[in-house]
């Protein structure tokens, strides 16, 4: 099956080419043509996920593939490919089931757009067609770039994500917040980009090579290693620090909340965000041999989870708790692969991509209900109204806190193991906010659906129930946000990490007392939100708001950071600008015009000798001779020679 | 092939001379002219391009015509083509087909302004095929008089000014480099202009570095290269869109292109020599190009300034004198002048709907334009290097073949990436984005005609963002003889 | 025949050239003060003048039996007389015009 | 004595020819027309040609050495006739204007011609100094041709007066020549101050200089040209500003190679610094001018520091780049004028603001001069590119880069003004209507000289060849 | 007592030049362009004197017939036509004088400088009792026959341009 792996990303391309150049105008069939697209990818995927799973790949690898991409003079041609093996194969599954779910979420949810989207062609939001070409345009990317077997190939399709990132947030246009946050957004991941990119090329010129399996291969056998090593693997980590919105360049996702909800299940939740944890799983060979960066890794990691974590216990917009649980989420994948258990890290990924999607499409269900994102203004009590997206979110809730036997439990439980081992601090941190994350999942959950409808009436009197195509999806994805942590679970022959590993995988190791502890905190984190947000009335988050006013005020202006940058931009890198800008008026242009200026200036005085008088003329006239002739003459005169 | 490469060159001029002496009110029969001659001219650049060798060697150009011409100075009539004025001779047929294309609606005196760009499309394909040095010079000064005219005539406000300081900034340089081509004559133990016995033999050290700088001055001017550059953003703001075209699409990188062609290839010892002045100019082109885009009102001056920094990484990847790096920038040549291009080209489409080019007041344009939103995006991401795109190619080969000689310019250029990608995102949101106004509200979006012209540019920067090759071997080919001298 | 005995009180090449020399400098004194455009006429004719000296004591000096020097001064003279014709017509048509022969006053094209 | 008539037949048929028009004028009943005076100068011009071509290849002397015959002179002699015959053909309007005295006015310039063409072949002090002074004074006359016209007949004045001051100053430097050298042949004082390089030789090499100087407007003798030829009638200037600037460097050249070889790297080097002051006070100076005749004036002032630069360089291939030269500057400066003055004509000014779009009130004359102005700047594929390409060429090869360096310099800051007026008739709408009309003759000649400019350079291998001829005939 | 030729020579020159000199200075320094021009016959007749006293007697009489006789009579009558309305000095302010008095004494003393330190071919003079008019006949008619020509031609231009331009409309 393997063979045929290409043509997973190409069906996504193929609708995207499709819906480009021609069902642009038939709004419907390009949800549809999208979604099918994806089916195939999810059913090619699952064939091969199939055949990995079955042991049908040689050591793991299921294909490796090269093809010459660019011809070089006197070198081998530079090379992209494609690569299955294990990773790849549940990546391509988490990816194409993910998105062919969001595809269809998204034909009901974007079939009004959003409420300033002007309604066109037989009832589709004039955005429809383009809604579902960038995201089938995504979807390619996100397939191409777990395909990929070189760093420069991910490369390729990493700024392709960060392409259709950027429209996909951008994708209402009209509003400046949208395109403020689409351009904020690509240009946070490609400042991280600048360091990706430096990294590939840094490891090119010591390497010579792009390619994983020969990176890995040289790594084991010493051929690059020591600081030139990881100061590579540093600079590949900004890209994957900019891409899973890592501390410090995390500012760009809760901003990209101003796109379309199905977007930010999808890219901003599952797929894309994760895709530096990926690319850190990928190059985990190399990175296993420079401790200095592994320490870095996991030390932002961890800071970022629990950082994240912090912002979000005070947010009030459903969409951006959501954004900070998922940057806190990321720190721990990093962290994960940070002490070295890079198999959880991504097995925490893997359960991470369901429950979270799952959760921002129920946001989506809330939002498209009461066509707000603020959960204290316009929410609560809504289980009356979309009981199912209560219970389903419930699921993804508990497994995001870490409730047992939820799936997240499993994996951030065996992040939480080997931190405990590795990094006694970076554990702490981590306790920290799987109470944090407890708390305020639990917030998110009694605020919007507990209590009494706080929002305009008039919202919900229009209300003749959600599509099935939006139901449908959340039921799907609550099966395995229930599930899937079984499959690493200890007690069940860690299968996840043998998968993963291949067969003489080291043994997954379990601490009963990080069980204990980690799931204790979460239950109180769950029971203080309750005891704080669960009985209808919100006077003890009112009155401990008013107390801590300060520490409050810097967690809603996100540390000040976003601020910081603004600065930075608008004065330092603007102000540079300017400079040149002035520079290049005044001094580089001013110094040409000003010879200009010299030389008319010289004609305007030579012409003022012109003075008509033709005495003057014949003046000059003898006086030039005169210096002619003492030129040539006088210094023989003088000489006395003959 | 000499036929078709002779023709490729003078039918453009033939082309002129006819709609000049066109009877009487001909207006209309001028573009009709110019479209058929300058495909035509496409057509044949395209069937030359088929008929390439890339194996045929440095001494067997295409196309290749010698003739005696004033014997006395040894000076022939020497056209030929080989991999690396291939790809910038089929650019200049392209670009100039697609210049007719966009200006179809010239309605002042289109007969002067197609003849004037027919004119200067032999000018600069003999700036590209000339292989004997003075032919070289005088094409290259051939384009001066039509250009001048093209920005003079049909320019914006300040196009006097402009087409002024155009022309003089260029002879100015030009004067530099004809000096040093008389002394390269004089040093040639041949004596002789003709390039490829020039490129046979190896002079003094010495003499080297005088006609190196001779010449370097001549062609800095046109890249432009920091400090000559300030032509270049009143030259581009104020002409009109086709011309702006070719502008950063040729004229620019006939610049770049003599750089390659003679100091790189004639001059190895002095190039060695001035290899890190090179590299630091390079990256003063890239960031202060950038910077100073970033605070331009104009959404011309932009672009115009992106260009200066873009064709610092050209410079770049040359002065690296690896054979990757050269070979970025060639390619980077090739993938500006289509990049650039297009931008040009989207700016001028929406200054033709809103009369403006102040960024300042335009905005939401994207909901009743949408395609010349969508094309104006790729343009910009292909424009910060997008992958995909052409110009992440040529970025990427630079970058790859300058890393390990110059570390810290390299780093400077990467990070200038995201700069670019800031003023460009800032550009497509302030312009694009946005709410839309009541005041667009009547314009309308592309018509076919604009489409066809630039659908064919996103087709070609998709094409080699896709498939490298199609450009890679025949700038292999053209690279290599650079390359084995350094 | 024996070389003639030097003279007592030699009348030298020199003598005459720096007769020229002297008339040919007072000649471009008037020539570059004199106002009126006859004056200056007249002192053009001094240098002329000079030159001709000039010319003479080169013929009696330089080459035995051979007076071209005098030769090219009767040229100068013919040539001086056609000069001094065209000078004084252009004169009378200035003063035509002009009712003035100042040079200073003839100097409306200028710059 | 060797009197063979045939080997002056050209000066004589064209000097009969212009006093033949004089006299027939005189005793013709009502006077001549202009079309006859007309027919019967080009008719003079003609012969004078088809009598000069055969003597092109010989290499010999007429009357004891005055007069030399070889292809040199030839090639100037043509050059003349085809000037003249240019301006006598675009003068038909200045023609009807001095009604009076047209005839004199052709035969005076039929005589001039004689004169320049002579001062070409002379190889004799005296030919050389009577031939001068016949150009200069016959000259006087056409300048101040307008005697109702204050600025013509101050022109006039002003020529003559500064004409007959460096004569004076030529004149000195002769007799010093001739009191070295004990001759007055040229290539006797060759010989005889080959041996004895003195102080006097360098004395008479300046003034000589000057002399010349004035007669080509080389700075600082340069400063009648402005103020002669805005005053003159236009196709005088014309004429002064190709064919008598042209003669100078004919006889200057003669001078310099046959008389004085003995001192060339001296006067190279005054030479190489008349050509750099030259060069740039023309060009700075032309920068600020508002009239066009005055700015062309500048400009061919400028023309001549280019042509200076290539008699430095002091090789043959400097002299045929500098007959190259002087030829593609005829032609380019002959059209430039003769265009002018049709602009002049129709727009009644000659400000150079008032050529504001020129092109549509007249595209062809537009054209012309603009064709000829980009000529004059030196960019291609005009004449004026190649005959810069070939000094400049020599001038390299004589090592003198800084001069070259300046030249080129030189030649950009050109470009401004130049492209001014080009500015000025092609992108400002104009003012006024009217179409120039001009008479037959006068679009002939205009037409011949716009295609020399366009031609000349291309087919420069050809005329090369005619004009290395020439110059090795100056070192026989 | 016998006065030696030489001393005669000497003499002779001396006195001539001094005359040539007062009347070019007299030129010069007149106040009326009226006396300049009789100045200006002065120092022709100084020079013609010591034309004759160098050797050149034909020389000497065409410098009275043509100058004195032709060459003035001409200066005089342009003298006469063209009054002058108003009278002005006849000569230039003190700084045109000055600089012109600088440019005239650089050319003086150069050539002096010049005159006295070079050598020149042969400085011994022919002797002044030789007629030169045949020698001077021969060169004209025979080794100058074109130039003198070409005079005539000089002279018919200026007579027809001196009649067209001057003569009264």
């Amino acid at each position: 099956m393997a063979q045929y792996a290409w043509l997973i990303p190409l069906l996504p391309l193929i609708s995207f080419a499709l819906i480009a150049f021609g069902l642009r105008r038939s709004p419907a069939a390009s949800g549809w043509v999208t979604a099918l697209a994806v089916l195939g990818s999810l059913i090619l995927s699952l064939s091969i996920f199939a055949q990995a799973l079955g042991g049908g790949c040689v050591q793991s690898v299921c294909i490796d593939q090269s093809y010459d991409w660019i011809p070089l003079v006197g070198s081998p041609s530079l090379a992209i490919g494609i690569r299955v093996d294990a990773l790849t194969a549940l990546m391509l599954v988490v990816v194409t089931s993910v998105s062919f779910l969001v595809q269809v979420y998204s034909t009901g949810y974007m079939r009004h757009g959003a409420d300033d989207d002007p309604v066109e062609t037989n009832g589709y939001a004039r955005s429809y067609a383009r809604y579902f070409a960038s995201m089938s345009l995504f979807t390619f990317s996100m397939l191409g770039l777990v395909l990929a077997n070189s760093l420069l190939t991910i490369y390729l399709f990493w700024e392709g994500v960060g392409l259709c990132s950027y429209l996909l947030i951008g994708h209402w246009h009209w509003r400046p917040e949208a395109a403020a946050a689409a351009k904020k957004a690509f240009l946070v991941t490609r400042l991280g980009d600048f360091g990706f990119l430096l990294g590939i090329l840094y490891l090119f010129s010591q390497a010579h090579t792009f390619q994983f399996d020969q990176l890995a291969q040289m790594a084991a056998s010493g051929l690059i290693g020591g600081t030139a090593l990881t100061i590579a693997m540093l600079l590949i980590f900004c890209g994957a620090a900019g891409k899973s919105a890592q501390f410090p360049l995390h500012v760009w996702l809760p901003d990209a909340m101003e796109g379309p909800t199905p977007v930010s299940a999808l890219i901003h939740a599952a797929t894309m965000v994760a895709a530096g944890v990926y690319l850190m799983a990928r190059v985990f060979p190399l990175l296993v041999h420079s401790d200095l960066a592994l320490q870095i890794v996991a030390t932002i990691g961890a800071f970022t989870a629990i950082f994240a974590a912090s912002m979000g216990l005070v947010a009030t917009d459903i969409k951006r708790v959501m954004a900070y649980s998922t940057i806190s989420q990321l720190g721990y994948m990093m962290l994960g692969i940070g002490v070295g258990a890079a198999t959880a890290g991504v097995f925490h990924l893997f359960n991470h991509a369901f429950f979270k999607a799952l959760l921002f499409l129920g946001a989506g269900s809330v939002i498209h209900l009461v066509n707000s994102n603020e959960m204290f203004a316009s929410m609560g009590g809504l289980r009356r109204y979309r009981p199912v997206t209560m219970l389903t979110m419930w699921i993804a809730a508990l497994s995001l806190a870490g409730i047992p036997p939820f799936s997240g439990f499993w994996s951030k439980d065996e992040i939480l193991a080997a931190a405990a081992t590795r990094a006694m601090p970076l554990y702490l941190a981590a306790l920290v906010t799987v109470f944090m994350t407890a708390f305020y999942m639990g917030r998110v959950m009694f605020v919007t659906f507990y209590g009494e409808f706080r929002g305009d009436r008039h919202t919900l009197e229009h209300d003749h129930g959600e599509p099935m195509s939006m139901t449908i999806p959340l039921i799907i994805l609550a099966i395995p946000s229930l599930f899937t942590g079984l499959w690493g679970a200890p007690f069940l022959g860690s299968g996840f990490a043998a998968f993963i590993e291949g067969p003489g995988a080291p043994e997954v190791a379990t601490r009963l007392d990080v069980v204990v502890l980690s799931s204790a905190l979460a239950f109180l984190g769950g029971l203080l939100s309750w005891g704080m947000y669960g009985r209808g009335s919100f006077t003890i988050p009112e009155r401990l708001t008013a107390q801590l006013s300060w520490p409050h005020h810097v967690l809603m202006d996100r540390y000040h950071l976003d601020h910081l940058y603004n600065w930075i931009a608008s004065r330092v890198v603007l102000g540079l600008a300017w400079l040149a800008g002035q520079f290049d008026t005044l001094i580089v242009d001013g110094a040409v015009n000003g010879i200009g200026a010299r030389t008319v200036q010289l004609g305007s005085v030579l012409r003022r000798l012109q003075t008509g008088q033709v005495q003057t003329y014949g003046w000059v006239l003898f006086a030039g001779a005169v210096f002619l002739a003492l030129l040539v003459a006088l210094p023989i005169v003088t000489a006395g020679h003959l | 092939m000499d036929l078709l490469l002779n023709l490729a060159i003078w039918l453009p001029l033939a082309g002129a001379v006819l709609i000049a002496v066109l009877p009487g009110n001909a207006d209309r029969s001028a573009r009709w002219i110019a479209a058929v001659i300058s495909g035509v001219a496409l057509l044949l650049a395209l069937a030359l391009a088929w008929g390439y060798d890339p194996n045929a060697g440095v001494a067997s150009p295409l196309g290749l015509t010698s003739v005696p011409w004033i014997p006395q100075l040894g000076i022939g009539y020497v056209v030929g083509l080989d991999g690396l004025s291939l790809p910038m001779f089929v650019l200049n047929a392209l670009l100039v087909f697609l210049a007719v294309l966009i200006s179809w609606n010239t309605t002042l005196r289109p007969r002067e302004y197609f003849a004037l760009v027919l004119a200067l499309e032999t000018a600069v394909a003999g700036v590209f095929s000339a292989l004997d040095f003075i032919l070289f010079f005088l094409f290259w000064e051939l384009e001066l008089a039509p250009m001048f005219l093209l920005i003079g005539i049909w320019g914006g406000a300040r196009r006097e000014y402009a087409a002024m300081k155009f022309i003089l900034y260029t002879v100015a340089g030009s004067a530099f480099m004809l000096l040093g081509i008389f002394i390269l004559y004089l040093a040639s133990p041949a004596h002789t202009f003709d390039m490829l016995q020039l490129g046979s033999q190896r002079l003094a050290p010495a003499v080297q570095s005088l006609i190196w700088i001779l010449l370097f001055i001549g062609f800095a001017v046109k890249v432009p290269i920091f400090p000559l550059h300030t032509w270049l953003p009143d030259a581009h703001t104020e002409a009109p869109t086709a011309i702006s075209v070719l502008l950063a699409g040729v004229l620019l990188k006939m610049g770049a292109y003599g750089i390659l062609r003679a100091n790189f290839t004639l001059l190895p010892d002095a190039t060695h020599q001035f290899a890190l002045l090179l590299g630091i100019l390079a990256v003063i082109n890239i960031v202060y190009g950038a910077l100073v885009a970033m605070v331009q009102g104009d959404l011309k001056r932009v672009i115009a300034n992106s260009s200066i920094s873009h064709m610092g990484y050209v410079l770049l990847g040359a002065s690296s004198l690896t054979a990757i790096g050269i070979q970025g920038a060639v390619f980077q040549m090739f993938t500006h002048g289509t990049i650039t291009g297009l931008l040009f080209i989207m700016v001028g489409l929406i200054y033709d709907r809103t009369h403006t080019r102040a960024i300042a007041d335009l905005g939401g344009l994207a909901a009743r334009m949408p395609k010349i939103a969508a094309i104006f995006i790729v343009a910009a991401l292909a424009s910060l290097g997008l992958p995909g795109l052409s110009g992440f190619v040529s970025e990427f080969l630079v970058f790859l073949g300058s890393f390990p000689v110059w570390g810290v310019q390299t780093i400077l250029g990467v990070f200038t990436i995201v700069l670019t990608a800031g003023y460009m995102l800032w550009v497509v949101e302030r312009v694009l984005f946005g709410p839309e106004r009541p005041e667009w509200a009547h314009l309308g979006d592309a018509t076919g005609r604009e489409m066809f012209a630039v659908g064919v540019l996103v087709a070609v920067i998709v094409l080699i963002g896709v498939f490298p090759a199609v450009l890679g071997n025949v700038v292999i080919a053209g690279t290599t003889p650079i390359a084995l001298r350094y | 025949m024996p070389p003639a005995a030097p003279p007592l009180y030699p009348i030298t090449l020199q003598h005459g050239l720096i007769l020229g020399a002297l008339l040919f400098a007072i000649g471009i004194v008037g020539a570059l003060t004199k106002r009126n455009a006859i004056a200056i006429l007249m002192s053009i004719e001094l240098m002329l003048n000079g030159v001709i000296v000039t010319f003479v004591a080169f013929a009696r000096h330089a080459i035995p039996s051979d007076l071209t020097g005098q030769v090219f001064g009767i040229f100068i003279m013919t040539v001086a007389a056609a000069e001094a014709a065209v000078g004084l017509a252009i004169v009378i048509a200035v003063h035509r015009v002009r009712r003035t022969v100042e040079v200073d006053a003839i100097d409306t094209l200028q710059g | 004595m060797d009197t063979n008539l045939s080997l002056i037949a050209p000066e004589i048929a064209l000097g009969v020819a212009g006093a033949l028009i004089i006299l027939l004028d005189a005793f013709v009943p009502g006077g001549l027309s202009r079309n006859v005076i007309l027919a019967l100068a080009v008719v003079g011009i003609i012969v004078s040609a088809a009598l000069a071509l055969p003597l092109a290849g010989l290499n010999s002397f007429a009357f004891s050495g005055a007069i030399a015959v070889d292809t040199y002179a030839v090639f100037f002699k043509l050059l003349f006739l085809s000037a003249t015959l240019l301006v006598l053909l675009a003068s038909t309007s200045l023609l009807d204007s001095v009604a009076r005295f047209r005839a004199e006015f052709v035969g005076l310039l039929l005589l001039a011609t004689v004169a320049l063409m002579l001062l070409a072949a002379a190889h004799e002090l005296i030919t050389l100094y009577v031939a001068l002074e016949m150009s200069s004074l016959s000259t006087a006359f056409l300048a101040a041709w307008n005697r109702n016209d204050g600025r013509s007949v101050e022109a006039g004045l002003k020529y003559f007066l500064l004409s007959a001051m460096s004569s004076a100053v030529l004149l000195y430097g002769l007799a010093l020549l001739y009191g070295l050298a004990g001759s007055t042949r040229l290539d006797t004082i060759g010989l005889a101050v080959a041996n004895t390089p003195n102080a006097g030789l360098f004395l008479a090499m300046a003034l000589v200089l000057a002399g010349f100087g004035f007669k080509v407007s080389a700075v600082p003798f340069q400063m009648w040209t402005p103020d002669v030829y805005e005053g003159a009638p236009t196709a005088v200037t014309a004429y002064l500003s190709v064919a008598s600037k042209a003669a100078g460097f004919a006889a200057l050249v003669r001078v310099l190679t046959t008389a004085l070889p003995a001192a060339q790297a001296d006067w190279a080097v005054l030479i190489a610094g008349l050509a750099a002051a030259t060069m740039t006070v023309g060009n700075v100076v032309a920068l600020v001018q508002s009239n066009i005749k005055r700015m062309l004036a500048y400009s061919s002032i400028a023309q001549a520091g280019y042509v200076l630069v290539g008699i430095a360089a002091s090789s043959p291939r400097g002299y045929s780049a500098v007959l190259f030269y002087l030829l593609a500057y005829t032609a380019t400066n002959l059209a430039a004028f003769l265009t002018v003055v049709a602009i002049i004509r129709l727009i009644g000014s000659e400000r150079i603001a008032d050529f504001r779009g020129l092109r549509q009130r007249s595209p062809w004359l537009a054209f012309a001069l603009a064709v000829s102005l980009l000529s004059l700047a030196g960019l291609p594929p005009f004449a004026g590119f190649f005959s810069k390409l070939y000094v400049f060429s020599a001038a390299v090869q004589s090592g003198l880069i800084w001069l070259v360096l300046l030249g080129v310099l030189n030649s950009a800051i050109s470009l401004y003004y130049y492209a001014q007026v080009i500015h000025d008739m092609y992108m400002v709408p104009p003012e006024g209507g009217g179409i120039a009309p001009l008479t037959v003759s006068h679009a002939v000649s205009l037409a011949v000289a716009v295609a020399g400019v366009l031609l000349l350079g291309v087919l420069s291998g050809a005329v090369l060849r005619f004009d290395d001829l020439a110059a090795l005939a100056l070192a026989r | 007592m016998v006065i030696p030729v030489d001393f005669l020579v000497a003499g002779g020159f001396y006195t001539f030049a001094l005359i040539a000199i007062i009347g070019a200075i007299g030129v010069v320094a007149a106040e009326r362009v009226f006396h300049s021009a009789l100045f200006l016959v002065l120092a022709l007749g100084g020079v013609a004197g010591v034309f004759i006293v160098l050797g050149a007697d034909f020389l000497g009489a065409v410098e009275i017939l043509v100058y004195v006789g032709a060459i003035m009579v001409l200066i005089l009558f342009g003298i006469m036509l063209t009054p002058q309305h108003v009278q002005i000095p006849e000569t230039g302010g003190p700084a045109r004088v000055v600089s012109a008095l600088v440019v005239s004494g650089a050319v003086f003393l150069l050539s002096l400088a010049v005159f006295l330190t070079s050598r020149w071919p042969n400085s011994t003079p022919t002797p002044s009792d030789v007629p030169s008019t045949p020698f001077i006949a021969s060169g004209l008619l025979y080794t100058y026959a074109f130039p003198f020509e070409l005079a005539s031609v000089l002279l018919l231009i200026a007579m027809i341009g001196a009649i067209v331009i001057a003569r009264e409309p």
